[in-house]
């Protein structure tokens, strides 16, 4: 065969964009992230402290966390709706293990096993037994709340093993460890969406379920892992929480599951799934945390934040939408 | 018949409303009446449960509305099914704002128990030695619920009484009620104001003011330098007592829950059974509850 | 063994001692809710060999595929391979049985790589992770080898539709299967890939695996099978050891149940005035402005390679893709606008290529996919649907055209595609004022008995004086069927000719490129 | 050629069920509602008594109405988490502009057409500018909220005129007011989904919108409806409610979005589009109130009900779920 091979990719790319162009519009998220963070630095006083740069931190760090596993789970065509009870869940069952054994480790290996057999719960339901994920995860969702109440009794449940605190209070490097954490997650969640088979098979199965079936990639197992994994980060959420603020508190993490959502889809992720970065997920996160931040430096009132948040939220999937329809037409 | 008594609560999953909810059950138990215990976290809820109580053949109810205002919809539907009503906690208004006499209520004002912090924390103050000028209060807001905004005007009321300068309180509007939202909120606050050098920290409830204790030690102040004084005298408060080290959380108003539960409930049953109407209005009173007198507080409040 | 052959006296012939039996269905049975696909199904392949699947629509052809790659089991019967009896509960168990499947579906995920749908479900990883760079280069090397010219890094959802086929060619032989099966791999390939395609096949056969191929395009069955097995109705009716042993006619005489002569059947007709007018048509994917016309009862054949534009300019014609200039005229009067409902309301239609993607409605029933434009002429009091009409309706076109359904309630997605094709013809048949039926790839993917009924449909509607363009890749069809053929290429058109003028070679040569006709023929 | 042509039968029927087997398969969910509902005629008393069964009708009456509207949104592949703020605004509005007009009629008439341009701003988003319909109408959910607040001060409006109460507490042949509406609403939005060009078309474009789209439906318009009427239902029921408790309360229907789309998936409306039937809407929504209803009765506990509430719904889904597999496969 003598193939001319003068234009290996693809197809000719119909108008080849410069490089620039492309990094542009493929980070555009990225860009009205940093634009907004610029304006904010300027405009609003204290925003650009070191301290305000840590509370910002902070405040996202349990979203951050669970947005990592969010993405896999969008990403592979899925959703979940518990992760707010589990959060409360965890936190409540970690100090009330820690105050009947003493012993901190213990509280903690049992509430990650709690979250991560949640997880596997939801996960065998959606994939082995096909029902639909957001029923599911919503039935989990109240039951598992239902599950936090029913052990605390509906009262915080304090923590007379000090140590615990140490967890989610400990300053390294000047910045405090749940913000590490949450870091090591971005790390952690990154490489493996990118450089694993595991990651590489969640986009796939989002992507086309029944073609990853077909060329041998367990699907079922691959969805299963996804809610189990979540379900487990989801917990070391509720643990980190519970040593923050020193107790487990029932009824924390109240509408969690959307603010998670909401960062991982302003950040990119497809919710028809095979789509997701981990860089979008990031600024999704950071987008959030910022402009709530930023509302209360610049107190704003109460009712009004409602409407700045939602409208932040519309004009940042607005643009990043327009950008994306240029491109495909 | 059987007498069969409602208590309706706005937030069933408040530990204070589950108190409550406890001491009726208390005196249920000792009276041999029935005692339909129900959530109604909105108007449509409240309307549904008395439906709900009147299928079941109850002659009367208790209830904690989600808002006063519902109070001419409650006491109309009572009305149409002849079940007799009084209000707990907080008390019902007619469209036009006005108590409704005719429903007898126990209860404090939130507005009152707010007063009490501001007048603990300002007292308090005063004990430390502490120049008004250099402390900052923070007012964990949550203005959607009316019943919260009531709460912390009353403590600024006060404050402002005791001449603390109004230049000095923070408003730190909390997304949720939980404590994380309340970290995060009184986070900012103090970002803002490198200038203080102590602290006041008030809310809705222990909760609140637990999330920006946490966060002011977070940010390195003194539990010395911090008074936060919440409301409800839950576990998240008793917790705080129970540390081996005095923490920024100096104390609560508690509010008698048995009171609330356990005399509201008698009286209906009373009035159901013997004719005999509880009085038009009962007010009760908060206590501060601080560490060293939790014991005592608790034990006088019968719990 | 012998004795499990219930058919097919020519095979006696054979020594069947000196090949390796390796693959043998022995009376396969599947029923799904409502339909039974398949009943008492036994044959065997060899190695080294190509057996052709022969059958029409809904025959059951991919359903046995789907047997033997796992995907359903069957009720009845057993499926033997090198002599042991075995039976897969999964895909991946007859992906590691050494069974790869092309299916009649492409399956690929589009936002991966062509490297990582290659290797899917087997990426090369070390501790779970994927050795990214190791696997292009290698994968890269090994598409070169093949002489398939795409790029490893590419993403599938940037590739041709042509261009995908091959990546799902290339997944099979990368597994290093020893038994593939091809389901219609050729139906949207180019002329070109195609030859490529048929030199990877005969690669293959050459190394002794086990092929199967299907394809309703009987040349290339002749072209490539050894032997073949011809299914009607879910049973098998014909076992041919030796192709070569029989003839075209008869083949297809078999699988269609009754016989015919000519697959077109072009009838002439008198043409009347000019219907449609398209002039100085510009998008973004046509190169240069496109014009030409088309007569009432004229059939126009567009003909060009894979991405030459015809889809696009036709898109543009019908008002589904945004026109930067053009005029439509019908009848010698411009549309009134610009949009589809426009072109619907003055009686021009469109039939799209990918049926499953823009034509069917798949979780409705056949009534409805019928009923779905042309029930506004029959609505009651603007708002309310007439279902008497509409089953009336539904009902004529499903006899009318012989659409093999239960009835008129099954989903479409349950039937198969030659049917479903004739069902999107009812569509736009019952429209009331039909001027002109814009069809693009009509026969893609479909049998020779359904080929030849929606041929005979387009005649009769050229016939009654609807305006056709028929926009096909398959030579023999445009030459068959059309009137006139205009070529395109590379987003223009190169050249119109006339039934009579029309042949092969020149219509060939206005459909590649100026530059690459030496190379192309030097190949 | 000797080739056996032994049967060539046009399609012979495998196992062609019984027309009452059929029937039952189909129905399966409504016959689970009634096994519930017979169950608990027996065993819980008062729950089988007319006033037990109003109160349970008016419970479900404002979910009913807006879950009419949902099945068009759900059936045609959207999706609206806003109308629980419509819900609010829309009482909070009616009030408002009751006691500035003094006109009952105005107050109706506007607060219904502010709930249409909501839904019609939703849909122009979602259609027109396809913006996801997730992330859409959750920034709209936070900003109607927000205006709700605003608007009211986020204190609840009491109504002056006390004729406004009548909307919602009338008995018309024993029946309250608010249920014949939600009757009046299945009936006509039931006739619309079998019926109606209008109905056909939301499921076609649920099932694809592409080949919808080509077929001559006008895919935009046809989703922009969905969203104007559901605005405009969600108004009405917002309207019925403000009568009902006699005040426009910004903090109401919180969570409410969530129990009418739990309604309709529970109903078998399939959240992938081209799937609804109004019965099992109705059904969806009479299993949703008659658990909380008996909860009630049985007087269980708030954290127990919680256990209860997703029990039940998982096992719903489930059961329907492995129904429709038995058939599929
Ligand atoms: N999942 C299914 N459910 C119900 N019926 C099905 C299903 N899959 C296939 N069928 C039916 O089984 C029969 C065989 O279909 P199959 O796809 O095997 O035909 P085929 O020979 O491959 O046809 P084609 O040439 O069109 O690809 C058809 O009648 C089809 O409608
Ligand atoms: N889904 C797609 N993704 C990327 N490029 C595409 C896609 N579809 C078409 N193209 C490109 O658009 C151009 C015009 O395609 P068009 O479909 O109109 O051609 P065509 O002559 O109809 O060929 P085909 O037989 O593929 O339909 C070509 O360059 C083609 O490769
Ligand atoms: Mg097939
Ligand atoms: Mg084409």
């Amino acid at each position: 065969m003598t193939t001319t091979t003068q234009n290996v990719p693809g197809k000719t790319m119909a108008k080849s964009k410069t490089g620039i162009i492309k990094y542009l519009d493929e980070y555009s998220l990225i860009l009205i992230f940093l634009a907004l963070f610029a304006l904010l630095s300027f405009s609003v006083e204290y925003f650009f402290s070191l301290d305000n740069m840590i509370g910002l931190a902070l405040s996202v760090s349990q979203i951050g966390m669970v947005a990592c596993t969010m993405m896999f789970c969008l990403a592979s065509r899925d959703f979940d709706l518990s992760i707010g009870s589990t959060v409360a869940f965890a936190g409540v069952l970690c100090a009330m293990v820690i105050n009947q054994t003493g012993s901190i480790v213990t509280g903690v290996a049992v509430s990650l096993l709690a979250g991560a057999a949640i997880g596997f719960i939801n996960g065998v339901v959606i994939a082995k037994l096909r029902v639909n994920a957001l029923i599911t995860t919503l039935a989990t969702m109240e039951m598992v709340r239902g599950m936090a109440f029913i052990a605390s009794g509906g009262q915080a449940v304090g923590v007379s093993n000090t140590a615990f605190f140490t967890i989610g209070n400990t300053m390294i490097l000047g910045i405090p460890s749940p913000v590490w954490i949450t870091i090591v997650c971005f790390v952690v969640f990154g490489i493996m969406l990118n450089k694993t088979v595991y990651g590489r098979n969640t986009l796939a199965v989002g992507g086309n379920p029944s073609a990853s079936r077909l060329a041998g990639v367990s699907v079922e197992r691959t969805r299963i892992y996804i809610f189990l994994i979540q379900g487990a980060i989801a917990a070391l959420a509720g643990i980190i929480l519970a040593s923050r603020i020193t107790s487990g508190q029932p009824n924390s993490a109240q509408g969690f599951e959307l603010n998670v959502i909401s960062a991982c889809v302003l950040g990119g992720v497809s919710l028809m799934g095979g789509r997701a970065t981990i860089s979008g997920v990031i600024v999704g996160v950071l987008i959030m945390g910022t402009v709530q931040n930023a509302m209360n430096l610049l107190n704003i009132d109460a009712f009004y934040q409602y409407l700045v948040r939602g409208g932040i939220l519309l004009t940042a999937v607005l643009i990043d939408q327009l950008k994306q329809r240029e491109e495909n037409d | 018949d059987e007498i069969k008594i409602g208590f309706l609560v706005k937030q069933a999953e408040e530990p204070w409303f589950q108190d409550e909810w406890k001491f009726a059950d208390q005196a249920a138990r000792e009276k041999g009446f029935k005692l339909v215990k129900i959530g109604v976290p909105n108007g449509d809820k409240v309307l549904t449960a008395i439906d709900n109580l009147s299928a079941q053949h109850a002659q009367g109810f208790i209830i904690c509305a989600p808002d006063v205002k519902l109070g001419s919809a409650i006491v109309a539907k009572a009305a149409q099914y002849k079940l007799k009503v009084m209000s707990v906690d907080d008390r019902l208004v007619d469209g036009a704002g006005k108590p409704i006499d005719s429903v007898p209520h126990m209860g404090i004002s939130a507005y009152k128990i707010g007063e009490q912090v501001g007048s603990a924390m300002a007292q308090e103050m005063k004990k430390r030695g502490w120049k008004m000028s250099e402390v900052g209060a923070i007012r964990l807001s949550f203005d959607q619920l009316p019943t919260a905004k009531d709460r912390t005007d009353g403590a600024m009321a006060a404050l402002v009484a005791a001449g603390f300068p109004k230049a000095n309180f923070i408003n730190a509007p909390q997304a949720k009620t939980d404590t994380e939202n309340a970290f995060n909120a009184a986070n900012v606050a103090i970002t803002q104001n490198p200038k203080y050098k102590h602290w006041l920290a008030f809310g809705l409830n222990d909760e609140a003011v637990l999330g920006a204790v946490r966060a002011a030690e977070g940010r390195g102040v003194k539990s010395d330098s911090i008074i936060g004084i919440g409301i409800g005298g839950s576990q998240s408060a008793m917790n705080e007592f129970a540390k081996a080290g005095k923490t920024g959380f100096f104390g609560t108003v508690l509010i008698s829950p048995k009171r609330h539960g356990y005399e509201t409930t008698l009286n209906m049953y009373q009035w159901i059974k013997a004719g005999k109407s509880p009085d038009k209005l009962t007010l009760t009173t908060g206590m501060l509850m601080t560490r060293d007198n939790t014991a005592a507080v608790r034990k006088e409040m019968g719990l | 063994m012998m004795s499990n052959m219930p058919s097919g006296g020519a095979g006696r012939r054979r020594s069947r001692s000196t090949s390796v039996s390796y693959l043998e269905f022995k009376q396969i049975g599947k029923v799904f809710p409502g339909v039974r696909a398949l009943s008492d199904i036994s044959f065997q392949v060899d190695s080294g060999r190509v057996h052709g699947l022969l059958g029409e629509n809904g025959a059951g052809k991919s359903t046995l595929m789907k047997i033997l790659g796992g995907e359903y089991r069957p009720e009845e019967g057993e499926l033997i391979i090198d002599g042991q009896v075995r039976s897969f509960g999964r895909s991946r168990e007859a992906i590691d049985a050494g069974i790869a499947i092309i299916h009649q579906e492409l399956q690929y995920v589009p936002d991966l790589s062509v490297m990582e749908n290659l290797l899917l479900g087997h990426l090369p990883s070390r501790f779970g992770f994927v050795s990214k760079r190791a696997a292009l280069k290698q994968v890269g090397a090994q598409l070169q080898q093949l002489g398939v010219d795409i790029a490893p890094d590419a993403l599938l959802k940037d590739l041709s539709i042509g261009q995908r086929q091959m990546v799902e060619i290339c997944k099979a032989i990368f597994r290093d299967a020893r038994i593939i099966a091809l389901d219609e791999p050729t139906s949207s390939l180019s002329h070109q890939e195609s030859e490529i395609l048929f030199r990877l096949v005969r690669e293959l056969k050459a190394k002794g695996k086990v092929l199967i191929y299907i394809s309703h395009r009987l040349e290339e069955v002749f072209a490539l099978c050894d032997s073949a097995t011809v299914f009607r109705d879910g049973c098998k009716v014909a076992d041919y050891p030796r192709l070569a042993d029989i003839t075209r006619e008869e083949l297809v005489t078999r699988m269609v149940g009754r016989e015919i002569k000519d697959v077109f059947g072009y009838q002439p007709r008198t043409q009347g005035e000019t219907r449609l007018e398209v002039e100085g048509m510009s998008g973004r994917k046509l190169s240069e402005a496109a014009s030409f016309s088309v007569r009432g009862g004229e059939i126009v054949g567009f003909f060009g390679l894979v991405g030459a534009g015809r889809s696009e300019l036709m898109q543009l014609v019908y008002g589904a893709d945004r026109r930067d200039a053009g005029e439509v005229r019908i009848d010698g009067r411009p549309l009134k606008g610009r949009g589809i409902r426009d072109s619907i309301e003055s009686g021009l239609v469109f039939c799209p290529e990918d049926r499953k993607e823009n034509g069917i409605i798949g979780c409705l029933s056949v009534s409805e996919n019928i009923n779905i434009s042309c029930r506004r002429h029959y609505r009651q009091g603007y708002f309310f649907v007439n279902d008497s009409s509409e089953a009336r309706t539904a009902e004529g076109y499903i006899k009318l055209l012989r659409i093999k359904t239960p009835g008129r309630q099954q989903k479409i997605r349950y039937l198969s595609g030659g049917n479903q094709q004739k069902v999107i013809l009812s569509r736009w048949l019952a429209e009331q004022d039909l001027r002109v039926l814009i069809i693009d790839e009509p026969t893609r993917g479909i049998d020779v008995g359904a080929k030849n009924e929606i041929y005979s449909v387009l005649f009769e509607m050229a016939a009654k004086g609807v305006a056709i363009v028929m926009v096909s890749s398959e030579l023999p069809e445009v030459l068959g069927v059309s009137d006139r053929v205009v070529v395109m290429c590379q987003g223009r058109i190169t050249g119109e000719l006339r039934r009579g003028e029309a042949n092969e070679q020149n219509v060939l040569s206005l459909a590649l490129p100026a530059g690459k006709t030496a190379d192309r023929a030097a190949a």
